[in-house]
């Protein structure tokens, strides 16, 4: 359990002294949201509209963003051995960089959404349900966004890798999660969807460590 | 992860002395001559029942018959991607070297037939929806099963040492099943455009005889088609492992 | 040609680490193949060879990073494949890349991975390894910072800092061309570090092709290992 | 000159060796788009009015997606100081490493254009609009983020600085790109806007290459 | 303190390469200052000290990448930092960093090189200077395949491949730690390339932790010439 704990401290500490680059996603997620009323025009109707789901997608690519660099750093420097070499199971330090990654990137988002309701103007009905989904889903995207940061380690093609197969895992999450928003908006009762949304979450949390660690032991030989 | 070594040692059993390459190489060159046969006379009867000895939709009239290429297509994607996800499995695990070939083998038969159950369906789309696309669950679950072809043959490109390569396209594929449920239920979760289960149902089926026929036809004809292709491109790809093996081993002596 | 060891030698005779026809392969190239050789408490081995001979991937071999071709690697007569959690406890590898986080200080590096491995994690115990590579006094420094051959200092400061946590043995020491890059007076202390952990009983296997002084080492040629390569070849595909 | 075209084939040679990675921002732009309707909701009234913006707010991007990488890999294992000490002026090999970077993923962006238009159902007359402003607008993207992209070279802090400095310049050119296209669809005359898309992306074909060159000599200090 | 030179020498006994009252700055620190050497035709200098003196500090400052804290670098009584051009043109530098695409086979690598430094880019001149390297049988392998030792001598080829292109002057090599990681006969190969070199007229300034032998080399040591250190300051904030 050690190496659950020391690797978590390192991680967020590592996110302190780089400062900014952690906080990279939540700044890709605002300014990113910011150039749709640009690009679309700024009738409130239907930025109202698109609010729910442009604020999810970009919760989506924001987390992707980060993704990549999960595992590659240390996987370049060489940490990557020390920590399959440490008498600790690997699974534990995995979830523990997974857990750090959310800290980093999923709760900044989180905390930022009101900003992008704002920005988006996103019907008051839709502010709970909004943050219930983020808090409740984003962690499920760190989680298995690890397995393909893990799959794509040490490949030649990191990046589109990275995308092209974490976009369609991340789907259901994008559907239930954006799909709560809007029926919170229509009136309708969005417990089922966020039923399902913790439902993933719990799933992802208890198998995806797991897989990720076998995906790095595979990558290292 | 079962970290076998990596000296495989065939100890009995049916699968084992099937993953015995020579052995498949035999196997399969005795199994291609049928699988063509099949393939060839279904395809025949299937499209001739189809396209001219079964009766015309009230609604829909000629355009139903590109029910007879959609349908069955739509079938083997799915199944395509079951094939891949096992044969990940067995790699995983057995690590049989014969379960990765299959799983090379099979991607690109499976992009191939979800491209087609996405084209047949744009085309069918168009009359009776009168769009080529919406975003239905179960279309939308379709052309995401399409991209996971293309991440699963991606990967397998992406690493010089195809061993690793292998392995990380064999979890990817293991991972990816979930996608299978939710192409499947799509149309019973979601109220889509696209018209639930009719045919598959557990219920018996609730489509005319008539059509019925032809359909089923059809669908071994794809099914055996798939076999054709599966066995000619594992036969290629284990040619193509023992030629670089040489190489390699060539290489070896010369180098450094 | 498999060596079996007598099992009536006294306990300290007795092999620690035995490795047995060992065979590596890489890119598709046997690199070497029925390596055989075994070591007992204290005893060191010097890994030799041109570049790309194999050094370096018989290190990773040794270490569990690469599965083996052939052949296999015990710990106190248990496979390292089959249960790898009490070698792993003992085993302490430094390979080429030397697995700083730049944009930590050198102490928090070396706290990092003595917290990783359950060893003491105290500044004292810490800075007394970085004294033993002679880098007590720039402990706060940021790692980016460090000029080459500190990098790799700080490097071999990781097994001073983490002794084995399993009860019955010094350990393993696996070092990956460890005097790249070091200056004369730290090759004297990496060479006095190393002598004093193999009086404790440690092993050590040493890569390198600059000057590095084991008393008493044997020598392991990888290169001239490749010669019986059929031998590997229908050993793997029997 | 010679390093100019050197360089230029050395860089398309390796995007060819790397395979997909060189389509990542391509990759991410179609799959980025397609999940918009997932998130918004399939109504293809809604989804037309959104269509161009959302096409040119993925082009922005994937473009800087792809950027980051534009000069930190050649920094970290050296290359750019055998560029910097190269006789020829490192500005010929920034300029051949812009046109290489939107060879590889601006081209293909406007060539992939045509199927989003289909999903997202852009409507008819907005298409050659779409096109065009793609094919005019899209090296400028490329020029600008290059300037970014070498002030961060080496700084600890990398991506974040990148959007941040990236997407505030980026801003006149997504105005005038999607403004162009909604123009078309809404019957005016779109050559203003094309007109100043041109202006911006010859403007940044000439001054980004030696600004970004400084910015560089700076970074290896 | 400074030394000027007498114009009414010998054409090849002229100094090419003079530095004057060199100091060098990094993280606030002063590593070295008033160095003070020069090097004509076919002489070679060899940078000493311990880890983190400032060798590799030393010779980016002289490659330019690096601005001088106080003094000037002169080539051919030219100041390198008024007038880059020629001086780049004959210079050729090997860091630390390899600075291999290892995406790309290790012809290709040269080739590139090659072509930056307008050098001639047929595969017949490249193999030949893989050839001095002992590399020519891995010429179309990817670099990324290659092994620590075998990296670093691909790096080394680049100066052999790509001689200066500056009319009047065979060139100068920076070379920073060139043997690191090579096996002994590789380090051979490289003397001999350097011996070649200087035969040619070239000047070579190395520096070194490991073995290297370049007969007649003046020695710099690096660590030695922080001691007038006041010196340097008054000289910067005079
Ligand atoms: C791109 C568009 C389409 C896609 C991706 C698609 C996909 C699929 C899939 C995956 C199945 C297999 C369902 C199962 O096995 O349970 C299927 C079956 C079927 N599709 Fe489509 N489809 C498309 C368009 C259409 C259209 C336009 C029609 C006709 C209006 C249609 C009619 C059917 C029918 C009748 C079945 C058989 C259902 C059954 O009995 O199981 N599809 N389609
Ligand atoms: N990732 C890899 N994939 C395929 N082949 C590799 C890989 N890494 C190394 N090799 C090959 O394995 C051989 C041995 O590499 P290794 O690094 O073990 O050599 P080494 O003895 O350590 O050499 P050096 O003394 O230069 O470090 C090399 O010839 C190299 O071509
Ligand atoms: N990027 C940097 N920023 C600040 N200080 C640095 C930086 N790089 C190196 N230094 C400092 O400069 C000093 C000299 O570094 P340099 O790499 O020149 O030493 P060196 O003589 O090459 O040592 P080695 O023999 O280990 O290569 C080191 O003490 C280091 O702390
Ligand atoms: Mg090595
Ligand atoms: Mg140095």
């Amino acid at each position: 359990m050690t190496a659950f704990w020391a690797t978590l401290a390192r991680d967020l500490l590592i996110a302190r002294r780089e400062g900014g680059e952690s906080l990279l996603a939540v700044i890709f997620f605002v300014l990113g949201a910011m150039l749709f009323p640009l690009g679309v025009g700024p009738e409130g109707s239907l930025l109202a509209l698109m609010a729910a789901g442009v604020i999810w997608v970009m919760a989506l690519l924001a987390t992707l963003l980060a993704l990549d660099r999960l595992f590659q750093a240390d996987w370049r420097d060489g940490t990557l051995e020390l920590m399959a070499l440490a008498p600790d199971s690997l699974t534990l330090v995995v979830a523990a960089k997974c857990l750090a990654h959310w800290l980093v990137t999923g709760l900044p988002m989180v905390i930022a959404a009101p900003i992008m309701a704002l920005l988006l103007n996103l019907p008051p009905e839709g502010w709970p349900a909004l943050l219930a989904t983020l808090l409740i889903g984003s962690p499920a995207l760190s989680f298995i966004g690890a397995i393909c940061a893990a799959l794509i380690v040490g490949a030649r093609r990191g990046g589109v890798l990275m995308t092209l197969l974490a976009l369609p895992l991340y789907i259901p999450t994008l559907i239930f999660g954006a799909g709560a928003v809007q029926a919170a908006i229509g009136g309708f009762d969005a417990s089922g969807h966020l039923a399902a949304l913790a439902a993933i979450t719990l799933a992802a949390a208890a198998l995806c460590p797991w897989a990720a660690a076998a995906a790095l032991r595979q990558a290292m030989e | 992860m079962a970290e076998a070594t990596a000296s495989p040692n065939p100890s009995g059993g049916f699968w084992h002395r099937l993953a015995n390459p020579a052995r498949f190489q035999r196997l399969s060159a005795w199994l291609m001559p049928w699988l063509v046969l099949i393939t060839v006379g279904c395809f025949g009867a299937g499209l001739y029942f189809g396209l001219y000895a079964s009766p015309i939709d009230y609604q829909q009239k000629d355009t139903v018959r590109i029910m007879y290429v959609h349908v069955p297509a739509a079938w083997l994607a799915m199944m395509s991607y079951s094939t891949l996800a096992i044969s990940g499995f067995v790699a995983l695990i057995w690590r049989h070297p014969l379960a990765d070939v299959a799983g090379a083998a099979t991607a690109p038969i499976g992009a191939v037939f979800t491209f087609l159950a996405l084209f047949t369906g744009a085309i069918w789309g168009q009359p009776t929806w009168g769009t080529w696309w919406v975003w239905d669950a179960r279309l939308t679950s379709v052309l995401i099963l399409f991209f996971m072809f293309l991440g699963y043959i991606a990967i397998r490109n992406a690493f010089d040492d195809r061993a690793r390569a292998g392995r990380a396209a064999s979890l990817l594929a293991v991972v990816g099943i979930v996608i299978l449920p939710i192409i499947k239920f799509s149309v019973d979760w979601w109220n889509t455009l696209h018209q639930p289960a009719s045919v598959s149902k557990l219920s018996g089926s609730s489509l005319d005889p008539a059509m019925l026929r032809p359909l089923l036809i059809m669908a071994v004809a794809y099914m055996a088609l798939f076999g054709v292709l599966l066995l000619l491109r594992m036969r290629l790809e284990l040619t193509r492992r023992q030629v670089e093996a040489l190489q390699m081993a060539r290489a070896g002596a010369s180098a450094s | 040609m498999r060596r079996r060891w007598p099992r009536n030698l006294a306990p300290d005779q007795m092999p620690i680490l035995d490795v047995q026809y060992l065979a590596c392969r890489r890119g598709g190239r046997i690199l070497f193949a029925g390596l055989d050789f075994s070591l007992s408490k204290g005893e060191a081995a010097l890994a030799l060879g041109h570049n790309g001979a194999g050094k370096s991937s018989l290190l990773r071999v040794l270490a569990g990073l690469i599965p083996p071709f052939t052949g296999r690697i015990l710990w106190n007569d248990e496979d390292t494949r089959q249960e790898p959690y009490d070698f792993r406890a003992a085993l302490r590898y430094v390979g080429h890349a030397d697995g700083l986080q730049t944009n930590l200080t050198v102490i928090q590096n070396l706290r990092y991975w003595a917290a990783l491995y359950s060893a003491p994690t105290e500044r004292l115990a810490l800075t007394d390894a970085l004294a033993a590579v002679g880098l007590d006094d720039l402990a706060d420094l940021p790692a980016r910072m460090l000029s080459a051959g500190q990098r790799r200092r700080l490097a071999l400061a990781r097994p001073i800092a983490t002794p084995s946590t399993n009860a019955h043995t010094a350990g393993l020491w696996l070092l990956d061309e460890p005097t790249v890059a070091l200056d004369r007076p730290s090759i004297a202390r990496i060479e006095s570090a190393i002598a004093e952990f193999r009086e404790r009983g440690g092993i050590v296997i040493a890569s390198t092709n600059a000057p590095l002084t084991l008393p008493g080492a044997q020598e392991i040629d990888v290169s001239a290992t490749v010669l019986d390569l059929e031998d590997a070849f229908e050993d793997a595909y029997a």
